[in-house]
């Protein structure tokens, strides 16, 4: 972990980084429509993830809020749509999403541990039943037609999203704030006691991450041509993100992103190539991943680099 | 009765304990003292059966227990009071007794202990009803010891029973536990309050850095140029 | 001068008086000493003060400015940093960070980054701790988790700083350089009140000992009043003879 | 020009294998498909001139997990990538209407199966490509549901619907048909799809004495407002149940006490020898619980129109194959079958109401148009439910 | 008036007792051994079409009881010492224990309900059984919900005894509360913790069964159930058996209340009732 290598390696890793932003940034233009289709998605789910790792990751808060935040992006979305411009509905998408979540953060302060999970995830179904019934009773429809536009411009609002996400977390964990969150998910009450604001600390970046599920959420109604309550606040969209970022590995920032994308990729794999065995493949997967990957995905790659350098050493 | 006979004990690459070796005998009291870090708690840990030595071997009463699970060392009449007593927040004073003489060896004649220990400690019994959460950290620690007396050992191990308590708990602790000789048991010691614990031991063993360092009579012990600086803070 | 002062201190828990009607102080620069049996509401007095707990009545001053209502972390930046009875070092986090997070967050008015990373490692070297800097915390020993504690407090820059139990597992030598650390840390100007079980310590170096029983303060003096007081020996010293170690 | 060599038609389909909507599309479209693309198969394919050969169906599927989202992406897969020749429909009201758009998009036919509703109507026009084969409410069923009711002279009716499209649309239309046959709606209760309990609500019907029940909901919904009606005892003159009840596992579950249950129908084997032989076709050696007597017959009618009508236009053009199937009418196992305005013609239906009569959906009402056929009068009012029922063993 | 307001306490008693069942179970999985048992609700699954299955072939529901129950714990006694024990004893801590154990657990349930799915398909099943009304008072109530009932109330004693009574008992709820200690003691924690969950999933296939009595089930209706025993479990106080039964009874109870009023809310009403339980008394009902 000396400077050397650090300073060796940094224009390698900026440079991989360069490629990447090129490669994805003219992707509609090389790439077949579905391509672009198909890492919108991924995409998606990367900044779901993401944005859940900024605040769950250091605290240990496990956010099962995610499908609220995504889904109150997604009716924005969708009510706002045939009025407004593309980038006003987003931003209105994220800022519903921020103030819900600061509202809930707000309320929730006092619970921890499984509790919190317990009410952001009542959350979810809540925003659900409620719409479901204004619907059906207040306005006596269910479910709403949404804007289609094209395929490129989704890709690339999500891609803004996903760049303004990832550098958001990135900034976030380098910060004094990603430290004292840390501190936070270590022990709440020594923070206090050290000083840290523990309580507008917690809100404002769970507010945060919330903005980025909200403009995801945004954006991918436009990919569904219609929703309803069930569609757009799918529980699911809770627990994949936490899925997600276990399963990369939470120990590391970027554990989240490798997490989210090959878990995405295995995803389509499985339900496009072995559609009939499609869960009972992926339950093998996790259980397997669990078992033998305590540390996720990343837990794996660090372990080959440690064996690597033991090797080395060895050898020497 | 106890015979530990050159182990070695690893956190995972890490060595904590480097050929330890010692032995207690029948209706002794021996005392362990070292520095923070130095092991105690490792050793004491490994000896319980919670830890497994890498290599080595542990002899209780002319059986091997290293290596052996938890419920077969608890069964063959080793008590292990931990560090900081832990007693079962959320049962009662009686219910954490009880969970005491799990062992079947013990559990048949629980009521007969339970009476036994309720003397040796009274308080205990005025607080018979009270969920142990809420008791004060020597009655805790009180209830830790008749815990373990519960399972009717041969040999008890304590690590740090005195820690965090006030001088007047100290003195009724070790008397209770030079009492306990009287009734037939052995003990084996964790201290830090290293001239209290020598004053009731036989004998004492210093544990430095993970190995044994040096042993001997405790009145012996007391006087030794070494003990005094190191550990008596003279 | 009074940089600490209660009056009427009460803070029940359902129907047990943890503290009733408790008045204290502590003078600046001042080392004071509390001490009482188990049980008998020392910490929870630190909590009140250190707002980890609200009291239901009473008021607490510090520099003469009413500091109970304040938030835990508004309490810390006024200048009252504490260490805690079973340590809540940030065992996930390095030495440095723990205690960077004290300078960064917890000063009154804030430093830079730059400061707080100097004020950090300065902190670090006076506990003795500065070469384990890039150690997780919980790896430490006890021993050093606790000065962890100590550094951590320090960088927040207190001017009272309440003390915990720092010697409680520590032998006797261990605790004589505990000791010598709580003098150094008066010697820079900061007043401290500490709870310690350990007499000989408690005795040597304290100005002045306030005991609580039953949350109650039964005694106040100095080391050779308190040892002198017949309550206090009944309730809490016993034999003078093991008082010593 | 000449089309380049093709050995196969290729189609592509999203449905719910794991998830919720798994049970529903489980027992609707599935054995439907599988039969239709295992005859057409077997027969050596479909005829198409361009070719001049026959071209056998290869089924391509994909699991959406019950996922609106995950199913429009597969459809653009499918449409995309796969370059299918054919899209056949995702599972349920709510997916027709995402996957409606898409298909349209990209100048797919989508001929759905299982759902619809009423408002997707006013979009028909915009969505040439949409044809919707499963009966609406407005213009089918509540219709004669009310004629068969005002007829038996009942006079007030209780409604209990589920909270989606489907209930607010056929609740909706009970109340506009049935008062203008002078029965009264005593009550209308709107439950959400999960509902655990419907004793209180099924208590305070009984005590409306309404003489209909309608449980306008989907099958688990109406299964429990079956079971805690009979455990409450509540016997209304007639009981009509939305989607469930024309299932075989609704009879196998209730056994003699389905006995003058109504529900939605279609068709029987008594309807006619080509249902007759349809129905052979789907459930022979399958369990009674496999048996579909409304949406089955209507599935295997548009699928049958949509291999006609390939064969008619001679090329697997989507646009020239959808004006086939705008224009033309084919006879099917309904009889004389055609679309309107995207909608499967009323004329072609062969009935709309369906009552369990000694373990057999008998077809009892259906509207005035040439293909109906009614199997059985209509019973009014129902048997009461047994007490006790007998355990079936 | 009186009568209504009858009617409506017993169908909520009748429904919470279901519910009281399966949280039980999950409490015990989730309070000793740690697990947030995410397929709790494919036991659940499991006791049902076991249930039915039987049926088909003439085996009385009450008799299936005997089958399911042994069936599911075995189950879960084997996935516990396969699966949960490595988990728990390479896990750093006892939160990354609890975060692992419910991604585990999700796999599960993906697994348990594909081999279902391939075994019965994803149809929609039942049968009748006792589904006639028994004159209580007056009032008419289903004879088999009488009878899941009884067995919910039943099952539910026997088990607070066992807890409170026996040595085993004790020696689980010591788990509970701390396993490390509770080894010292002699208890063997992997057996105890792989007992508490198949304990567990066996109450969570009696529930199952009774659930096969009154409503219609298929393969992938354990989510659904999963969630409504979470919800239990925390209202009750997580951990705390007492606290799941009773927590049980008064979801059922609100269920029929808003049932009663707005049918339409009667889901959004637990999940109000819920999220208020947790702000103002996170710790449930009966928790610490
Ligand atoms: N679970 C563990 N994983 C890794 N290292 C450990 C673990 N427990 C203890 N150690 C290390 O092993 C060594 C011995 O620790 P042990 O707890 O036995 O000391 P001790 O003598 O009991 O000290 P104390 O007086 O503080 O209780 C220490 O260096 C400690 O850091
Ligand atoms: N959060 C709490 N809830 C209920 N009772 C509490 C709480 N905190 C402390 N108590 C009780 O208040 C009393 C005082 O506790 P406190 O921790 O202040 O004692 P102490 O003087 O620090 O004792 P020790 O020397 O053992 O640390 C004790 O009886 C304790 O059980
Ligand atoms: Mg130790
Ligand atoms: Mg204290």
């Amino acid at each position: 972990m000396d400077k050397t290598t650090v300073l060796s390696k940094k224009p390698l890793f900026l440079g991989l980084l360069f490629l990447l932003f090129i490669l994805f940034a003219f992707l509609p233009l090389y790439g077949s429509v579905y391509s672009v289709i198909l890492v919108t998605a991924i995409f998606m789910h990367i900044v779901l993830t993401v944005s859940w790792v900024i605040f769950s990751g250091p605290t240990g808060y496990i956010s099962l809020a995610s499908a609220a935040f995504f889904g109150v992006g997604i009716y924005t979305s969708a009510i706002l749509g045939k009025t407004f411009p593309l980038p006003i509905v987003i931003c209105f998408g994220a800022l519903t999403s921020f103030c819900l979540a600061l509202f809930v953060g707000a309320l929730t302060l006092r619970l921890r541990g499984i509790y919190f999970s317990m009410f952001t995830f009542g959350l979810v179904l809540l925003i659900q039943q409620l719409l479901l019934w204004y619907e059906v009773n207040i306005t006596h429809t269910r479910g709403r037609f949404v804007i289609v536009i094209n395929n490129a411009t989704i890709y690339y609002v999500m891609f803004a999203i996903l760049a303004a996400t990832i550098l958001t977390a990135y900034f976030i964990s380098r910060s004094k704030y990603g430290l004292a969150l840390q501190s936070i998910g270590e022990d709440e009450e020594a923070s206090a006691h050290t000083g840290i604001n523990v309580t507008v600390l917690k809100t404002i970046i769970f507010a945060v991450s919330a903005l980025f599920a909200g403009a995801a959420g945004a954006i991918m109604a436009t990919r569904w041509t219609y929703i309803d309550p069930f569609i757009a606040f799918n529980p699911l969209f809770s627990f994949m993100p936490v899925l997600m970022a276990i399963f990369g590995g939470m120990g590391q920032f970027y554990g989240s992103i490798i997490g989210a994308v090959i878990f995405a990729y295995l995803q389509e794999m499985l339900i496009t190539r072995f559609p009939y065995y499609y869960m009972l493949i992926f339950g093998i997967i996790l259980v397997v991943v669990i078992l033998y990957l305590p540390g996720g995905l990343v837990g794996l790659l660090q372990k080959w680099r440690k064996g690597d350098l033991a090797e080395k050493h060895a050898n020497t | 009765m106890l015979e530990v006979s050159n182990i070695d004990v690893f956190y995972g690459k890490i060595q904590a304990l480097w050929g330890v070796s010692l032995r207690v005998d029948q209706e002794e009291i021996v005392a362990l003292i070292g520095a923070n870090g130095a092991g105690k708690t490792t050793l004491l840990n490994t000896i319980g059966g919670s830890l497994r030595p890498a290599s080595g071997n542990v002899m209780f009463l002319g059986k091997k227990i290293a290596g052996l699970a938890l419920p077969a060392i608890v069964e063959s009449g080793i008590a292990h009071i931990p560090e900081g007593g832990k007693p079962f927040p959320d049962m009662s004073v009686r219910e954490n007794l009880e969970m005491g003489a799990y062992p079947y060896r013990a559990w048949t004649r629980k009521e007969e202990t339970l009476k036994q220990v309720y003397h040796i400690f009274p308080r205990l019994r005025e607080r018979e009803r009270q969920l142990a959460r809420t008791l004060s950290g020597g009655e805790k620690q009180m209830l830790a010891m008749g815990r373990g007396l519960m399972s009717k050992p041969r040999l008890c191990l304590f690590d740090e029973p005195s820690y965090g308590l006030a001088p007047i708990i100290l003195l009724e602790l070790f008397r209770v536990i030079k009492s306990l000789r009287e009734q037939g048991l052995t003990v084996f010691l964790i201290e830090q309050n290293v001239r209290h614990s020598l004053e009731i031991a036989d004998r004492a063993y210093v544990m430095e850095n993970g190995r044994i360092t040096s042993e001997g009579k405790s009145k012996e012990l007391l006087q030794n140029d070494h003990i005094k600086k190191a550990y008596l803070g003279l | 001068m009074r940089i600490l002062e209660g009056e009427g201190v009460t803070k029940y828990f359902g129907g047990l008086a943890a503290i009733s009607n408790v008045g204290f102080h502590v003078d600046q620069g001042e080392i004071v000493g509390l001490i009482g049996p188990n049980g008998a509401g020392k910490t929870t007095l630190f909590n009140l003060i250190s707002a980890a707990l609200v009291l239901n009545s009473g008021v607490i001053k510090f520099k003469g400015e009413k500091i109970s209502g304040l938030k835990p972390h508004q309490v810390c930046r006024a200048g009252v940093a504490r260490t805690f009875q079973s340590v809540k070092i940030f065992g996930n986090i390095p030495v440095l960070g723990n205690v960077l997070l004290g300078s960064l967050f917890g000063t009154s008015t804030g430093m830079s980054s730059a400061d707080a990373a100097r004020e950090a490692m300065e902190s670090l070297e006076f506990v003795g701790l500065s070469t384990m800097r890039a150690t997780p915390a919980k790896d430490l020993t006890l021993a050093n988790q606790k000065r962890l504690e100590v550094a951590r407090a320090l960088a927040t820059q207190p001017d009272l700083l309440l003390i915990d139990e720092l010697i409680a597992g520590l032998n006797p030598t261990e605790t004589a350089q505990a000791m010598e650390l709580v003098t150094r840390i008066r010697d820079r100007g900061i007043t401290i009140l500490m709870i310690e079980h350990v007499m000989k310590a408690i005795m040597s170096i304290c100005d002045r000992i306030i005991v609580l029983h039953h949350g109650e303060k039964i005694a106040e003096g100095t080391p050779q009043e308190i040892t002198a007081s017949k309550t206090v020996v009944e309730v809490y010293l016993g034999d003078q003879a093991y008082a010593g170690s | 020009t000449t089309a380049p060599a093709k050995d196969k038609i290729v189609v592509g389909m999203s449905r719910p294998l794991s998830g919720p909507m798994a049970k529903i599309g489980d027992s609707a479209f599935r054995p439907v498909y599988e039969t239709f693309v295992a005859e057409v198969n077997a027969q050596g394919g479909i005829f198409v001139k361009e070719f001049n050969k026959k071209l056998p169906i290869e089924l391509k599927v994909y699991d959406d997990k019950s996922d609106t989202g995950t199913m429009t992406r597969l459809t653009e897969k499918l449409i995309l990538e796969d370059k299918v020749d054919f899209l056949w429909p995702a599972c349920g009201t709510h997916n027709i209407f995402a996957q409606a758009p898409i298909a349209n998009k990209y100048s797919y036919i989508l001929l759905t199966a299982e759902g619809g509703a009423t408002s997707i109507t006013p979009m028909l026009q915009s969505l040439p490509y949409l044809f919707i084969s499963l009966s609406f409410s407005d213009w089918y069923q509540i219709p004669v549901w009310a004629d068969l009711l005002a007829e038996k002279g009942a006079k007030t009716a209780y409604i209990i619907s589920m909270a989606d499209l489907f209930g607010i649309e056929y609740a909706g239309v009970s109340s506009i048909e049935l008062p203008k046959r002078g029965i009264n709606i005593v009550g209308i209760k709107s439950v959400p799809p999960d509902i655990k309990d419907l004793s209180t609500i099924l208590k305070e019907a009984q005590k409306t004495k309404a003489d209909a029940l309608m449980v306008l909901a989907y099958p688990d919904a109406v299964i429990l407002a079956t079971k805690q009606s009979m455990e409450i005892g509540y016997n209304p003159k007639a009981f009509l149940g939305g989607p469930g009840v024309n299932f075989g596992f609704y009879h196998a579950i209730f056994g003699p006490a389905t006995e003058g249950v109504s529900g939605f129908s279609m068709a029987n084997r008594k309807t006619s020898p080509a249902m007759k032989e349809l129905f052979d076709k789907l459930y022979k050696n399958k369990p009674e619980a496999a048996n579909d007597w409304w949406g089955h017959p209507l599935y295997w009618a548009g699928y049958e129109f949509w291999k006609q009508a390939i064969e008619k236009a001679g090329t697997l053009d989507q646009k020239k194959i959808k004006d086939v199937m705008v224009a033309e009418t084919f006879n099917t196992v309904l009889g004389p079958t055609s679309f309107k305005g995207g909608l499967m013609a009323k004329e072609s239906h062969t009935g709309e109401i369906g009552q369990w009569q000694k373990g057999l959906f008998e077809t009892v009402g259906g509207g005035k148009w040439p293909n109906t056929k009614v199997t059985a009068p209509f019973v009014y009012p129902k048997p009461k439910w047994p007490v006790p029922a007998p355990a079936k063993k | 008036m009186i009568v209504e307001i009858l009617d409506i306490v017993i169908a909520g008693l009748l429904l919470g007792g279901l519910y009281a069942l399966i949280a039980m179970g999950l409490s015990l999985q989730y309070g000793v051994a740690r697990v947030l048992n995410i397929s709790h609700g494919e036991f659940i699954m499991l006791g049902a079409l076991g249930a039915w299955f039987l049926f088909g072939f003439g085996v009385n529901p009450l008799v299936s009881l005997a089958i399911c129950g042994p069936v599911t714990f075995i189950i879960g006694f084997l996935l516990y010492r396969t699966v949960f024990t490595r988990l728990r004893t390479s896990s750093a801590s006892i939160g990354a224990y609890e975060g692992s154990s419910m991604l585990a657990s999700f796999g599960l349930l993906f697994i348990i309900q594909s081999i279902a799915l391939i075994a019965w398909g994803s149809g929609i099943k039942g049968y009748t059984y006792l589904a006639f009304p028994v004159n209580v008072g007056g009032a008419l109530f289903a004879a088999n919900r009488l009878v899941a009932l009884a067995f919910a109330v039943f099952l539910g004693l026997v088990f607070y005894f066992f807890l409170v009574r026996t040595r085993l008992g004790k020696a689980i709820r010591a788990a509970a509360q701390d396993p490390a200690t509770a080894g010292l003691m002699g208890v063997n924690i992997n057996q105890v913790l792989a007992l508490c969950f198949g304990l567990g999933a066996m109450m969570a296939g009696f529930a199952g069964l009774l659930i096969s009595i009154c409503y219609p089930v298929n393969t992938t209706m354990g989510l659904e159930y999963t969630i409504i025993t979470i919800i239990v479990v925390v209202l009750g106080g997580l951990g705390s058996i007492p606290g799941s039964f009773i927590g049980g009874f008064i979801l059922g109870l609100i269920g029929s209340i808003v049932t009663y009023l707005e049918p339409g809310l009667s889901l959004a009403a637990y999940y109000v009732l819920f999220m208020l339980l947790l702000l103002v008394r996170p710790t449930g009902i009966l928790g610490k």
